[in-house]
Order: structure tokens, then sequence, then C-alpha cells
């Protein structure tokens, strides 16, 4: 009964701050309804008992991409984008688009008989996902940190070009 | 009722679409950038919801998300590093408006 | 119920009451303040100067690079966190991949600072 | 319904943080910044309103309630009005993992969770996005420039902040605030695996000064320069609610790093001999000051109230270790202590360097901070894996 209402509260707060993400004609007020979604998707990953991975998500989401989208959008379109045509031509395909996608994915999930095999809830630890990354996927561990590397370099490289 | 693995795809299926939904139709690019990150948003709770409910003794689902966030950030960096580069040649971050290949 | 959910259920309950709570003192003062809309109340502050233009425009391209270097800090970061926790458990061969990785990025560290991306200038 | 008793207690444990902050830390914050900046000025500070302006601030805040709110007229008025909420319940949340100290086998805490200074971090990463957000709604070039400036500052510091927070959780071996005190039992964290403790405990504090963006790292709000930066444009109670998140993380900050160096609630451990002599020489320096009349200076009366506060504790300290009484104090009393301690250490930091420029502080935090932090933790955790 609470977790259907905590997972009901849950799913409002990250689907309508969604929606106004993709609709808003105000490109501030779209990048900071992010910030309800992305906690949203923290609230889902509590109730899946993935702690560790709420916190990273709180701390990367909303903590700094979300903060390098303002930036981009202060330091090019500044506010002069709320007087701005957001949206292209393609708004009904689009939308047409989505809503078939998500018929058919939605569809797929619903006849699929999936075997769920927890019945009770398991106790992750972040000790748990350190062991998985510093032994099972060690050569994840290390390529994500050659991925940092090389979009480090090639961020600066871009964003300084012409100076 | 209780709260199955039903849901929690049914919940990441509608974000994944309003994210599609978004990269279709923005003409601003950090825009399309936001619709990516939902939908990346998306997949994330696929892959968590995945492993508590199907593999429940494993960590490898909540890995494999800490995986995508960290190359969500990557691709936010470059991608809006781009953004950045476009907009100081053209003056413009609208992508319809960007039509040239070189210059 | 589990901890995990006991805990986090604080936490959803002290953002909504905290919200509220600070909102409260915004509606006391909307109960007990004056109003007077006088145009000359609601300018733009900028000293006494008449403001031009539009605040909306644009500023340096440096503050994109360290909010871009942030954000490469701040995910490795998130690694060294578990890290952090299990090391001991799994002895000298989590400390050294844990140098490899810190290693990489050092370079990357070593890069910007080369490339003068961590000047302000 | 055991969750409904959970949202009822956790309503309950709302309005008393909520309160505490408001008193403690926003109110009495102010007054003892103001207080202390006046003694360091060799002035009075606030005189007038109760004893030794004790209410001054209770004055001030009843002040505010009265006061016109001003929405100027170009702003976004929804995101000018979300955004020093979202910075005060941001200050707000940083405390569900503050433990305030252990009566019997109840810790004083409101939640010990898991990943306790891992979520400390992600909270007070939150407040950037309402800083940039109040910047940027005021449509004011100072407050975006402001705004901006605090959220370049307050990013650059966040990895060395982490950093500093990841030393402790490593030599602790866990994140949970709890924990990481009780790990403390035999040595505080600042004295452990020297001076690894103390670089650790120097740059984490650095970066807290920094984060919390006072002096010297006030840049964005240089009231000389930006008119007060992100919040140019708040009046009243909006603005009041700034500062309120404000001193919330500052306060928070400071606690955080009495919980991860200074040993949080548990109480020092030195021989009776020890607090002995501090007392005596306590005194002795009070009788000194007060014989030779130098106590009549203004400057000095402070300094000669905290040595006695210091005193008596080493006195009490004495006695209660001689009577061989264990704990001798209650420990919120050392939790307190050892917190407003490292206020004061802020406070007084405030006046005694200048701010720094702009691209000093971004070197230091990226060229200096961030460099020494990673090799203060490699080199800990290699000592940590040679050992074992």
């Amino acid at each position: 009964m609470g977790e259907l209402a905590a997972f009901i509260i849950l799913s409002c707060v990250t689907l309508i701050p969604a929606v106004v993400v993709v609709t808003s004609g105000n490109i501030v007020r779209s990048a900071l309804s992010l910030v309800p979604t992305f906690l949203g998707v923290t609230g889902l990953y509590i109730l899946l008992h993935a702690e560790f991975v709420a916190g990273i998500q709180i701390l990367i989401y909303a903590g700094a991409i979300t903060v390098l989208l303002l930036f981009v959008i202060m330091l090019t379109a500044g506010g002069t984008g709320t007087r701005i045509r957001q949206v292209n031509e393609q708004v009904p395909l689009g939308a047409m688009a989505a809503v078939w996608l998500g018929f058919l994915i939605l569809l797929v999930i619903f006849r699929t008989p999936w075997q769920s095999a927890a019945t009770a809830a398991p106790q992750y630890n972040i000790a748990s996902v350190g062991t998985a990354f510093l032994t099972d996927y060690v050569l994840i561990f290390e390529v994500t940190s050659l991925v940092l590397l090389v979009s480090l370099i090639g961020a600066i490289i871009i964003a300084r070009r012409e100076e | 009722m209780h709260v199955g693995l039903t849901h929690y795809l049914a919940v990441s299926t509608m974000l994944f679409c309003i994210g599609l939904y978004g990269v279709l139709t923005r003409r601003n690019a950090v825009a399309i950038l936001m619709g990516i990150e939902l939908m990346l948003n998306a997949s994330n709770i696929n892959l968590v919801a995945f492993n508590r409910y199907v593999a429940p003794g494993a960590v490898g689902g909540q890995t494999f998300a800490l995986v995508i966030i960290t190359l969500a950030a990557c691709e936010a960096a470059v991608g809006l590093a781009l953004v950045m580069a476009a907009y100081r040649s053209l003056e413009t971050i609208h992508v319809d408006e960007i039509n040239v290949m070189k210059w | 119920m589990p901890k995990v959910i006991v805990d986090w259920l604080y936490v959803a309950v002290f953002a909504f009451v905290g919200t509220i709570m600070a909102a409260l003192p915004l509606g006391i003062v909307w109960l007990l303040a004056p109003r007077a809309d006088l145009p000359q109340k609601t300018l733009t502050y900028e000293s006494g100067v008449i403001p031009f233009g539009q605040a909306w425009a644009q500023f340096n391209v440096r503050y994109y690079l360290f909010a871009l270097i942030f954000v490469v800090f701040d995910v490795e970061v998130i690694y060294l966190y578990p890290w952090a926790v299990v090391f001991r458990q799994l002895g000298a061969f989590a400390f050294f991949e844990m140098v490899i990785f810190l290693s990489i990025l050092l370079v990357g560290l070593a890069y910007a600072w080369r490339k003068g991306a961590l000047e302000w200038a | 319904m055991a969750w409904l008793t959970e949202i009822l207690k956790a309503v309950l444990l709302t309005l008393v943080l909520f309160t505490y902050l408001a008193v403690v830390t926003a109110m009495f914050g102010v007054y003892l910044e103001r207080k202390i900046s006046g003694w360091i000025q060799a002035r009075l500070g606030p005189k007038h309103v109760g004893p030794q302006g004790l209410l001054q601030t209770i004055a001030d805040t009843v002040k505010l309630l009265q006061k016109e709110h001003i929405t100027p007229r170009q702003a976004d008025v929804l995101i000018f009005n979300a955004a020093p909420i979202m910075v005060a319940v941001a200050g707000l949340l940083d405390w569900v993992v503050i433990p305030f100290g252990r009566l019997g086998d109840r810790v004083l805490v409101v939640r010990d969770i898991n990943i306790g200074v891992l979520y400390f971090s992600a909270m007070a990463s939150l407040t950037v996005i309402g800083i940039l957000a109040g910047g940027w709604a005021s449509n004011n070039k100072y407050a975006l420039l402001g705004g901006l400036r605090a959220a370049s500052q307050m990013v650059s510091y966040e990895i060395p902040l982490a950093l500093g927070i990841l030393w402790v959780a490593m030599v602790a071996g866990t994140l949970s605030t709890v924990g990481i005190v009780e790990a403390q039992r035999g040595l505080w964290f600042i004295f452990s695996v020297p001076p690894f403790g103390v670089l650790a405990a120097v740059t984490f504090l650095t970066a807290a000064t920094a984060e919390v963006n006072r002096v010297p790292f006030d840049l964005p709000e240089a009231e000389s320069e930006l008119v007060a930066g992100y919040f140019a444009e708040y009046t009243g109670m909006r603005f009041a609610l700034f500062q309120l998140g404000e001193y919330a993380e500052a306060f928070a900050m400071a606690a955080l790093a009495a919980i991860m160096f200074l040993g949080g609630w548990l109480e020092p451990n030195l021989p009776a001999w020890l607090w002995l002599t501090l007392g005596i020489a306590g005194v002795f320096v009070v009788v000194l000051l007060v014989v030779s009349g130098a106590a009549r200076e203004l400057i000095l009366q402070p300094i000669l109230i905290l040595l006695a506060l210091s005193t008596a504790l080493c006195v009490i300290m004495f006695f209660g270790v001689q009577a061989g009484r264990s704990p001798v104090l209650p420990s919120p009393v050392w939790f307190f202590t050892k917190m407003f301690a490292l206020v004061f250490f802020l406070i007084w930091m405030r006046w005694t360097y200048p701010r720094l420029r702009l691209d000093q502080l971004l070197n230091l935090s990226w060229k200096v901070l961030l460099p020494a932090g990673l090799l203060n933790l490699l080199i800990t955790g290699f000592l940590i894996t040679v050992a074992r």
C-alpha cells in the first residue's frame, strides 16, 4: 500500500516536470524542471533499494549536469531565448513517433511474462558495488577513466577553438 | 497491489518517450541535449529495476547504471562544448539554422 | 520496513515540510507588509543608474570551461567513494587499480593545465 | 501503519530541526558574527536590544517580516520566488545526517543514512542551482554576474571538498557519519596518519569556506563590487531565506568538519594531570590579565571571556576524570563546543584575510587543492595498504 503510494507520487514527480522540460517555451524553466525529474528518479532508485546509485544521481545529474546546462544557456541564448520560438515544425510528427513508440514498448512490456525472482527486498550496499567495480568489472572501471580523459581533452579543444 | 517490474518499466517507457519527443521537436541544441538526458535516465531506471527484480543477488545493473551516468556526463560535456563552438562561429544554437557543413 | 526506505522517507518529508516552512514567512510577509507599486521601485537595481539593455546577455566562455572540468572530476569522484570503502578488504590489487585510474585522469588535469584551460585571463 | 507513524515522526523532527536552524544557526549565528566582528575591530557590536544585544537578530527578523517584497518588473517571478526556498531547503537537508551526540544507546541524529557523507555532498551541491536560478531570475546584470561567479566558485571547490570527505571515508572505511565518529574512539582523524590528517582537514576547511562563499572567498557576494551579488534584487524575507540557507550550510560544514576530523561528540581522552595543567595555566593568564589592568582594554575582554570559559571546562574535566566518571560531560556539549569553535574560526578568518581575486581563487582550487587532495588520498591509501 505504502509502496504503491510512494511509487505513484514519485512517478508523478518524475513525469510531470519531464513534460515541462520538453514543452516549456522558456529554456531556463526547462532546464530547472530537470531538477525535480532527476530527484523523482532518485526516489525510484530508493524504492529499488539502490541507495548508492541514488546518491550519485543527485550528485551528478542534479548537481553537475544541470549546472553545466544552465551555464551554457546563460552563456549563449541567455534569457533572450524566452521570446524565440523553441519548437520546430516536426511537432505533430514527433508527438506521433513518441506516442507510437511508447505504445509499442508498453505492449511488449505488458505481454512479456517477466520472471520476477525477488520477493524479499535485497540489501545492497556501497561495498558490494565497489567490490564489483574493482573485481568483476575492472576493465569497465579503467576504460571509464579513459573515456573521461578523452571527453575532457575533446571538450577543451572544441570549446577553446579560435581563441 | 504490489509494485512490480512492469510498473517501473512502464514509467521508464513514458520518460523515454517524453525525452524522445523533446529531441524530435526542439530547435535549441541545449534542449535536445536535455531530451537525451531524460532518455538516459529512463534507461537507468530500467537497469536498476531489472537488477532488483530479475537478478537481486548481483549488482551488475547498478554498476551499469553508474557507467551510464558517467557517459551521460561526458556526453553533456562534449555536446555542450559543440554547442558553444557553434554559437561562437554561427551565433545561433538552433539546429535548424545550423546548416553549413564547413565554416 | 527496510532501513533504506525509512531513511529516505525522512529525507522526502524533510524536503516537503521544509519547503512549506520556508514558504511560510513569505506568506506572513504577504499578510503584514505594505504594498505600494511605484514604477521606480520595480526597476532593476543598478546602483541608481538607469539600466540599459537586458541582463540576459552573454558572458565569458571561461565559465563554461571550469564547469566542464568540474563535471569530469565530479564523475571521477563517484568512483572514489566505493573504492574508499572497500579497498582495505581487497588489498594491494584494488589500490593499484585506483592508481591507474587516477593517473589517467591526472593526465587530463595536466593537459588542461598545460593548455591554459585553468587560467583566468 | 508503520509508515504513517514514521511520517509523523519525520514531520515533528523537521519542525524541530527547522526551528533549530532558524534560531541557533541563522539568528544566533548572525549575532555571533556581528559581535565577534565587532570585537575584532575593537567596537562593541550589537548592544542595545536585550542583554548584550542578544535579541538584536530577533528584532531584525520581526523587521524583515514587515518589509515589502519587491519583485523587479523584468524578473521571472516563479523562479525568483522559488530560488531562496530551494537554497534554504538544501541547507536544511544537510542536517539530516549530522549526529549531535549520544545518550546511552541512542545516537541523536535524524537518520544515520548508509551513504551519509555522500548524501551530504550531494545536498550541498543542490545549493548551486538555487543560486544560479536566483541570479538569473532577477534579470539584473550584477545579480547574474554574481550568480555565475558563485556557481563557478562553488563547483570548483566541490571537488576538493569531496576529496577531504573521501580521505575520512577511506580511513574510517565507512560513509555513515555515525560510523565515522565511532571510528575515532582511539584517535581523532586530524591526528591519524600524521601529517596527512592535518592536510585533509586543511583541504576540507578551505573548500568548505569557499563552498559557503565566506571571506576570503566571498567574491560572489562582494558587497563593494557586486552590490551583494546574486541576491542584489532580493528584499525582506526572501533575502532572509537566502541568509538562512547560507548560515545553515556554513554551520553544517563546521559540524561536518567537527564530526570528520575532531571526533564529533566524543570526549577528548586526556589524562587528569593534563587537564589540571591546562586549567592552572588558564587561571594564571586570567589573573595576570585582570591584575595588570589589561582586562579593561575593550579588545581583550572577549578573549578573557573565552579564556575563562575554557579554563572552567578544563577544571570541570579535571574533577570529572579524578572522580572516575566517563564520559564526564554529556556528549552534545562536546559536539557544540567543537562546532562553535570552528564557527569562531570561520569568523576570525573573515577579518584576517583579504578577499582573493578570481584567478587566485580558481588557481587555489584547481592547481593546489585538487592535486594535493588526490596525492593525499593516494599516499594515505598506500600507507594503509602497506600496513595491512
